[in-house]
C-alpha cells in the first residue's frame, strides 16, 4: 500500500517536473517571450520566498479561511438540495428554469451586487463562491442520485421504510461517490472564486490581494508565484479530499476497480 | 454598520478623544502613487494623533469600491473624480469629496506602442486603433479621448479595451491591442521591452488634471462630522508632507505597493494636493460634459465638503 | 388476509399478467410455478406495492395495498443488486430491524443469529462483493427472516445454492415461518419444491400469466425431506403440477419436444 | 409533440411568473438602484437587443454584433473543451499510470483562476480570438474531465470481464462498454460545462475585448448603468436556460436507455 | 486442451481454492459441483484470466494462461450485470460477433438464431431491464453460444429458469457443443443435470475447495432427457455423486441433520 503512494507520488512528481522543464527551456530558447513570463527557476525562487513571507502568508490565510467556509457552506446547501430534486421528480421539474436560469450568470457580474448585500468581506467572498460552487455538487448530486440502482430503493421499500429512510440509507450512500467527485469540482471553483473575488473586488486581505499588488508594481514574477501557491493549494486540496474518498468509499472501489 | 476584517470599533486605545463618533475608519485605497498620503499618515502616526484608527482595503478600482463606500464597508475611498461624478449622476449614491489628493503632472499617464510600429507614431494616428485602458468610463478613456481631439481624431467607445495595466504589455506585443495608456511603473518597463511613447495625455487640455480625492458618502458625513473633521485634519498634515517630500513618498510606495525602493525613486509622480478647490475640480466635471461623461451640467459645490478649518 | 382480484399488468403495451386471482391465507405458504417470463415477479413487485399494477386489486386484510404494505419482507430475485455494497453481511441483515424498535445490540444479535441459521456466521463481517452467489442469496434470506414480515415473498430465493443448502434452508423458512405464524407467497421453478414447501401450489400459464391451476397440498404434518418425498401423496402431486407446468409451456419453444 | 405535450411543458415553468412577480416585489420594496425591478429590466432588454426589424426576428445591429461573435466562441469553446476533457478523461480514467503522471499537472491548473492566466495566453497566443478561446476551453473542461475520469474508472466490474472474456479490441472496449457506461457521468459534466461556457466567455470579454456580451456587461458596470448590468444578467439567464434545454433534449435522446432503466414508480 | 496445475486462490488472506488439479481434453463436458461458497466461481474466473491466482498454473493447450485467453466463452453467475443495459438483447447478444469478423448484417442474423434456439426469438427488441431473469439468463447463454468459443465457461447457467426451459437449454448447448467441438466446464448445483449434462463430474470440498472426486459419466450415446435419466448408470451415478457431494457438506450448517 506505501509502495503504492509512493509510486503515485512519484510519478505524479516526474510528470510535474517534466512540464517545469519543459517550460524553462522554452523560456531559456526564447520560444515563450521571458518579458513577459519569467522563467519557470524565477517563478520558483519567489514562491519559495513567498513561504516564508509574513504578509502573504497572512493574505494567504485569509483566503484559505474565505475557501473553507465557502465549500463547507456549499456542500451544506447544495448536497440536500440536490437529493431533494434528484428524488422528486417534480420539484427538479418545478425548479429547474430557475436553476438553469441562475447558473449561467457569472459571479464576477455578481460581484458589486454581493458587495451590497454582505458587510463583511469574508461573507461576500464565500457568497461569491458559494454560488458559483453549488452547481457541481447539485448536478452530480442529482445525477448520482438518478443513477441509483432501483432494486436498492425497492428492498428497504419493501421493509416499510418511508421515503426519508430510503434517502438517508440508500440513495446518499449509492450515490456519495459521485457527489464527493461534484465536491472535488467545487472545491476548485470555490478556490478560483474566491481568489478573482479578492482580484476584483478588493478588500483587506486576502491572496488575490497580493496579486493586484503585484500587478501595480508590475512585478509579473511575484503575481505567477502566488498564482503558483494557488494551484498548489489546489493540489493540496484534491489529495485530501481523494484520500478521504478512497477511505470512505472503499467498498465502491473496491467493488468497482478495473479488472485486477 | 460595521467596518469590516473584524476591525472592532473601541476607543480605548485613544488618549485624545474629543467625542469622535467613529474612532475606527477602513479607508479604501489603491495600489498607486495617488494613495500614498494615507500611507505616511498611518505612518507617522498622524491619524492616531487624532484618536483614528485607520485600516486600508487595497480596491481594485472605482467600480467596486464606489458600492463597498455605499454599503458601508468602506468609510473612505480614494476615489477617481471621473467615475465619482459618474456615479453621483447615474444615483449610486451620494457621496462627498472630504479632500483632494493627487493631479496629473507632464509624463504621468502616456500611451505607448510598438517601437516598430511605423503607422502609430503619435496621437494623431489613433483613428480607428485599439487602445488598452486599465478601466472603461474613467480618467484613462477621457484623457486619450481628448488628447486625440486636440490631434484631430475622434475616438469611438468601442475602441477601448479595458484590460490589468500588468497584461498590456503582453498585449500590445501580440497585436490584442495597438496602443496601451500606461502609468508607472509600466512606462519604465514598457520602454525596455520595446514600447515607444507616443503622446502623454496630460498635457494640453489635460495639463494638470485633477485625478482623485478622498471620498465619503454623504450619509456618513452628516452622521460623523467630528470623524470627518479629525480624518482631514490628519489627512491634510499627509497630503503637506507628501506634496513637499518626495522622499516621504518613496519611503511608502513599496508598503502597499510592490513598487520596489529603487523603481520609487526614478518614476515621474503626480502632485499631491493639498487644498480642495471647486474650481479646479469644477473643470473635471466640464470636460466630462464635453465628452458625454456626463448627461446633465453637475456643480460639484455639491459634492464637496471642505475641511472646517483651512 | 391477501386477495388479488383480477390483478392485470402491462408495461407499456406488454400484457404481463391477466386477471389473475387469488386468495392466500393467513399462516398459509403458497408456492407460484410458472414458466420463465410468464409474469410471477411482476406479480410479486404487485403485491409489495412497488409497481402499480394496471389493472385489479390488491388487498391485504381486506384493505386495498396502495403504498407498500407494512410487515412484509421480500427476498428478490435479483439478490445480488439488493445487498448493499456498503455494508457488510452483518449490517445489511440488521438494517431493517431498525424498524422494528431494536437497539443496536438487540439488532446486531438477531442479525447474526439469522445469519447462522442459514450457515453464514462466521462470513457476518464481509461486504456483498466478498461472497458467493450462494452466499449473498442466503445473506438476503436471512434478511428477510430476521425481520419476522407477517408477509413474506420470495422469488426463486434458493436458486444459487447447492441442494443440500436448499433443503435446509427450506426447512428453516418452514420452521420459522411456522414458529411465528408468517403467511408466505414463494416462487420457484422447482416442482418438488413447490410441493414440498406449499401448502397451496399456483401454477401460471405463458404470458401473460393468468392462473391455470391451484392444487392444495395435503401431505402431513411437519415436512421431512426424506419421508417427506417418499410418500406416495407427494410423488402424485408432484407429477401433477409438472404437467400442469409443461401444459403450459408446450408450445413455448421451437425445440423438438421430447414427448 | 401534440398541443397537450406543448401545454404540459409550458406549465412546467410555473415557477418563472412566480419568481417574476416575488423578484418586482423584492426590488419595489428595497428601491435600491443596485436592484432594479424586473419589469425595467425586460423594458431595457427590448430597447438594447430587441427593437430591431422584423425581418431580422427584432433583432438590433447593437444584439447581432454583440451575440454573434460571443455565441461562436461559445461553442467553439464548448465543443473542444468537451472533446479534449472526454478524450483526456477516458485517458486517465481507464490508465492508472497516465493519471498519476499528469495528476497535479491537472489538479493544478484545476485551481488557478483563468483571469490569473491572460497574460500566459497573451504569450502563447498570437492573435485575440485563439486567447479567448483558450480561457473558454481552460475553464470549461475539468467537470467534463473529472467526471469523464470517474464514470470511466468506475464502470461495473462485471461488464468489463464480460467484455474480457469475449476477447473485445481495446478499441471495442473503450468505445461499447466503457463511454456507454460512464455516459450519465460525462453528460453531467458537459451540462456542468455547457453553463460554465457562458460564464466563461464573460470572462474572457473582460480583459483586452471591445466587444461581445462580456465587454458590454463590463461596459455597463464601470458606467454604472445598472438596469443594464442587468439586462446582461437576465440575457445570460435566459441563454443558459435556452442552451440547458436544448442540451437535456440531445440527452434524453442518448441517455434514453439509462432514464427508462433507472425509474422506479 | 485444458490443465490446471496446484491452482490456489487466496482473496487476500481468505483462502477460497486449494491447490486444484484437473485436466478437461478437448471436446469434453466437465461439471462442477461443490457446496455454496467452495471456489467454483473463483476457479472459473482464474481459468477465464480474470483473476490471477495466488498459486499453481493455469495451462490451455500447454500454454500458460496469462491474461484471458482467445476463443472464450463465459456464461457469468450474475448474468443480470453481464448484460449491457444500454444494448437490446439482440446487440448485447451480436456485439461479441465483431471479433469473429462478420458484417453486421451476418452477426444479426447469428445473434438472432441464437435468440430464437433459447425460445426469445420475440424478445430481440427488449432491453436487460425488460426482461424477467429467467430470460436475461438465457440471453447470456446464447450470447456465448453464439459466439462459438473453443472453450465455454457456464457458471450455474440454468438457476433462474423452470424445469422444462432448463431441459431444453441442456439439450441445446449439448447438441451445440457437440456440433462444433467445443469444450465445457459447467458449474452446477444441480446432481442430476451434473451427471445428465456431463462427460465428468468433480466435485470440489467446501471451502478452501480442492478436487474430491473426479467421476466419469459412461452414459450411452446422445442424451435423451427421459431415457437417459431412466438408465440404471443414471441413478447410480446420480447418488453416487450426491453421496459425495454431501459427505463435503455434512459439517457445513448448525441445522439438525436429516440422516
Ligand atoms: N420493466 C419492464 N418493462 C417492460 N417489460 C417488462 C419489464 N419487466 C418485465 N417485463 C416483461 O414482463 C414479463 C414478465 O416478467 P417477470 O419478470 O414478471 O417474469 P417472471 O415470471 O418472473 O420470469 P422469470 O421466471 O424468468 O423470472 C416478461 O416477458 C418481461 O419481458
Ligand atoms: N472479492 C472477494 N474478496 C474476498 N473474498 C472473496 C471474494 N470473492 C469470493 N470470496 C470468497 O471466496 C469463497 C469462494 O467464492 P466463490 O464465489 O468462488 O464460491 P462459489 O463456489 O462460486 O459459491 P456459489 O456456489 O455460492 O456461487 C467464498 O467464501 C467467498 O466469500
Ligand atoms: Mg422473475
Ligand atoms: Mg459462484
Amino acid at each position: 500500500m506505501s509502495r503504492l503512494i509512493g509510486s503515485t507520488v512519484l510519478r505524479g512528481a516526474v510528470g510535474a517536473t517534466g512540464l517545469l522543464v519543459v517550460l524553462e527551456a522554452a523560456g531559456r530558447t526564447g520560444l515563450i517571450d521571458t518579458t513577459f513570463l519569467p522563467l519557470v527557476s524565477t517563478v520558483l525562487a519567489r514562491a519559495a520566498e513567498l513561504a516564508v513571507d509574513g504578509e502573504f502568508l497572512a493574505h494567504a490565510f485569509a483566503s484559505a479561511e474565505a475557501w473553507f467556509w465557502a465549500l463547507a457552506l456549499t456542500i451544506a446547501v447544495a448536497v440536500p438540495a440536490g437529493l431533494l430534486l434528484g428524488v422528486a421528480r417534480p420539484a427538479e421539474v418545478a425548479a429547474r428554469p430557475l436553476i438553469e436560469f441562475l447558473r449561467p450568470i457569472p459571479s464576477v457580474a455578481l460581484i458589486p451586487l454581493a458587495i451590497m448585500l454582505f458587510q463583511n468581506q469574508l461573507h461576500m467572498r464565500m457568497s461569491v463562491a458559494v454560488y458559483a460552487a453549488t452547481w457541481p455538487v447539485l448536478i452530480n448530486t442529482i445525477y448520482g442520485v438518478r443513477d441509483v440502482d432501483p432494486l436498492a430503493k425497492e428492498t428497504l421499500r419493501s421493509f416499510g421504510f418511508g421515503p426519508g429512510s430510503v434517502v438517508l440509507r440508500v440513495v446518499l450512500p449509492s450515490a456519495a461517490p459521485f457527489i464527493a467527485t461534484g465536491v472535488r469540482l467545487a472545491a476548485s471553483v470555490a478556490i478560483i472564486l474566491v481568489v478573482t473575488a479578492e482580484v476584483v473586488a478588493g478588500g483587506i486581505n486576502g491572496i488575490g490581494i497580493f496579486i493586484n499588488q503585484a500587478g501595480s508594481g508590475n512585478r509579473v514574477d511575484l503575481m505567477i508565484a502566488a498564482t503558483a501557491w494557488v494551484g498548489l493549494f489546489g493540489i493540496a486540496v484534491n489529495a485530501l479530499l481523494v484520500a478521504a474518498e478512497k477511505r470512505v468509499f472503499r467498498w465502491h472501489h473496491k467493488r468497482l476497480a478495473g479488472v485486477s | 454598520l460595521t467596518a469590516c476584517g473584524g476591525a472592532d470599533t473601541n476607543t480605548g486605545a485613544s488618549t485624545t478623544d474629543n467625542g469622535l463618533e467613529k474612532t475606527s475608519l477602513t479607508v479604501g485605497i489603491i495600489a498607486v502613487p495617488d494613495s500614498a498620503p494615507i500611507q505616511i499618515a498611518i505612518d507617522k502616526g498622524f491619524f492616531k494623533a487624532e484618536g483614528l484608527t485607520v485600516q486600508t482595503s487595497i480596491e481594485a478600482g472605482g467600480a467596486t469600491a464606489t458600492p463597498k463606500l455605499v454599503a458601508g464597508q468602506l468609510d473612505v475611498m480614494l476615489g477617481n473624480y471621473v467615475s465619482l461624478f459618474s456615479a453621483q449622476e447615474k444615483g449610486v449614491g451620494k457621496f462627498k469629496v472630504v479632500a483632494d489628493s493627487y493631479q496629473a503632472a507632464p509624463d504621468n499617464f502616456v500611451l505607448m506602442a510598438k517601437a516598430d510600429d511605423a503607422t502609430i507614431n503619435s496621437a494623431a494616428d489613433l483613428a480607428g486603433k485599439k487602445i488598452a485602458v486599465n478601466t472603461l468610463n474613467a480618467i484613462g478613456t477621457l484623457a486619450v479621448t481628448a488628447t486625440a481631439k486636440v490631434a484631430g481624431v475622434t475616438i469611438e467607445t468601442g475602441q477601448f479595451a479595458p484590460m490589468p495595466l500588468p497584461d498590456m504589455g503582453g498585449a500590445l506585443k501580440n497585436g490584442t491591442v495597438d496602443a496601451i495608456w500606461v502609468a508607472e511603473p509600466f512606462i519604465s518597463a514598457n520602454s525596455q521591452q520595446g514600447a515607444k511613447k507616443i503622446a502623454d495625455t496630460m498635457s494640453g487640455p489635460m495639463a494638470d488634471f485633477p485625478i482623485a480625492g478622498w471620498v465619503m458618502s454623504d450619509d456618513f458625513v452628516t452622521k460623523n462630522p467630528k470623524t470627518v473633521a479629525a480624518f482631514q485634519r490628519a489627512l491634510a498634515k499627509a497630503q503637506q508632507l507628501a506634496a513637499s517630500d518626495r522622499k516621504a513618498i518613496e519611503e511608502v510606495l513599496p508598503k502597499y505597493t510592490k513598487i520596489d525602493q529603487a523603481t520609487a525613486a526614478v518614476i515621474a509622480l503626480g502632485v499631491y494636493s493639498t487644498t480642495l478647490s471647486e474650481a479646479r475640480l469644477q473643470r473635471v466635471a466640464d470636460t466630462m460634459k464635453e465628452y458625454g461623461y456626463l448627461q446633465q451640467g453637475f456643480d460639484v459645490k455639491s459634492v464637496l465638503h471642505a475641511p472646517a478649518a483651512g | 388476509m391477501l386477495e388479488l382480484v383480477d390483478l392485470t399488468h402491462r408495461y407499456g403495451t406488454y400484457h404481463a399478467i391477466d386477471r389473475i386471482n387469488l386468495t392466500v391465507k393467513q399462516g398459509e405458504v403458497v408456492c407460484v410455478v410458472g414458466p420463465s417470463g410468464c409474469g410471477k415477479s411482476t406479480l410479486l413487485r404487485s403485491i409489495a406495492g412497488l409497481i402499480k399494477p394496471t389493472g385489479g386489486r390488491v388487498l391485504l386484510d381486506g384493505r386495498p395495498v396502495e403504498s407498500t404494505p407494512d410487515n412484509l419482507a421480500v427476498v428478490f430475485q435479483d439478490y445480488s443488486r439488493s445487498l448493499y455494497p456498503w455494508l457488510s453481511a452483518l449490517a445489511n441483515v440488521s438494517l431493517p430491524l431498525r424498524r422494528r424498535g431494536l437497539d443496536r445490540k438487540a439488532r446486531d444479535e438477531a442479525a447474526m443469529a439469522a445469519l447462522t441459521e442459514v450457515g453464514l456466521g462466521t462470513a457476518a463481517a464481509k461486504f456483498p462483493w466478498e461472497m458467493s452467489g450462494g452466499m449473498q442469496q442466503r445473506v438476503s434470506i436471512a434478511r428477510a427472516l430476521a425481520y419476522r414480515p407477517k408477509l413474506l415473498l420470495m422469488d426463486e430465493p434458493f436458486g444459487s445454492v447447492d441442494a443440500q443448502t436448499r433443503e435446509e434452508l427450506e426447512d428453516l423458512v418452514l420452521r420459522v415461518c411456522a414458529h411465528h405464524g408468517m403467511t408466505i407467497l414463494l416462487i420457484t421453478h422447482d416442482v418438488d419444491e413447490s410441493v414440498y414447501v406449499g401448502d397451496r401450489v399456483v401454477v401460471l400459464s405463458k404470458a401473460p400469466g393468468t392462473v391455470t391451476g391451484d392444487l392444495t397440498v395435503d401431505l402431513p404434518g411437519p415436512r421431512d425431506q426424506i419421508r417427506t418425498r417418499e410418500l406416495d401423496a407427494f410423488v402424485k402431486l408432484r407429477a401433477d403440477v409438472g404437467r400442469m407446468v409443461r401444459g403450459m409451456t408446450n408450445n413455448n419453444h421451437h425445440e423438438v419436444e421430447h414427448r | 409533440m401534440n398541443r397537450k405535450g406543448f401545454a404540459g411543458r409550458l406549465a412546467r415553468l410555473w415557477i418563472v411568473p412566480v419568481a417574476l412577480v416575488l423578484w418586482e416585489l423584492a426590488t419595489r420594496v428595497a428601491a435600491q438602484p443596485y436592484f432594479p425591478a424586473p419589469s425595467s429590466i425586460v423594458v431595457r432588454i427590448q430597447e438594447l437587443w430587441f427593437s430591431g426589424p422584423l425581418t431580422r426576428v427584432l433583432l438590433t445591429d447593437a444584439a447581432i454584433e454583440s451575440f454573434g461573435p460571443s455565441l461562436g466562441r461559445l461553442f467553439a469553446g464548448w465543443v473542444l473543451a468537451g472533446l479534449a476533457g472526454v478524450l483526456l478523461g477516458v485517458a486517465i480514467g481507464r490508465s492508472a499510470k497516465l493519471a498519476d503522471y499528469l495528476d497535479p499537472i491537472l489538479q493544478f491548473g484545476r485551481a488557478v483562476p483563468p483571469p490569473l492566466l491572460v497574460p500566459i495566453f497573451f504569450a502563447l497566443f498570437q492573435i485575440g480570438t485563439p486567447t479567448q478561446l483558450a480561457i473558454i476551453v481552460f475553464g470549461v473542461i475539468w467537470p467534463v474531465l473529472l467526471n469523464t475520469a470517474d464514470g470511466c474508472r468506475t464502470v461495473d466490474r462485471q461488464y468489463l470481464e464480460t467484455a474480457r472474456v469475449f476477447g473485445f479490441s481495446r478499441p471495442d472496449v473503450l468505445r461499447r462498454v466503457v463511454l456507454p457506461a460512464a455516459m450519465p457521468k460525462i453528460f453531467a459534466g458537459l451540462r456542468l460545462s455547457l453553463s460554465l461556457a457562458l460564464i466563461l466567455m464573460v470572462v474572457s470579454e473582460l480583459v483586452g475585448s471591445t466587444s461581445g456580451i462580456g465587454y458590454g456587461l463590463l461596459t455597463a458596470q464601470q458606467n454604472f448603468l445598472f438596469v443594464d448590468v442587468w439586462a446582461y444578467i437576465v440575457l445570460l439567464g435566459v441563454l443558459g436556460f435556452l442552451l440547458n434545454a436544448s442540451f437535456l433534449l440531445l440527452e434524453s435522446r442518448i441517455l434514453a436507455w439509462h432514464q427508462r432503466a433507472r425509474r422506479t414508480i
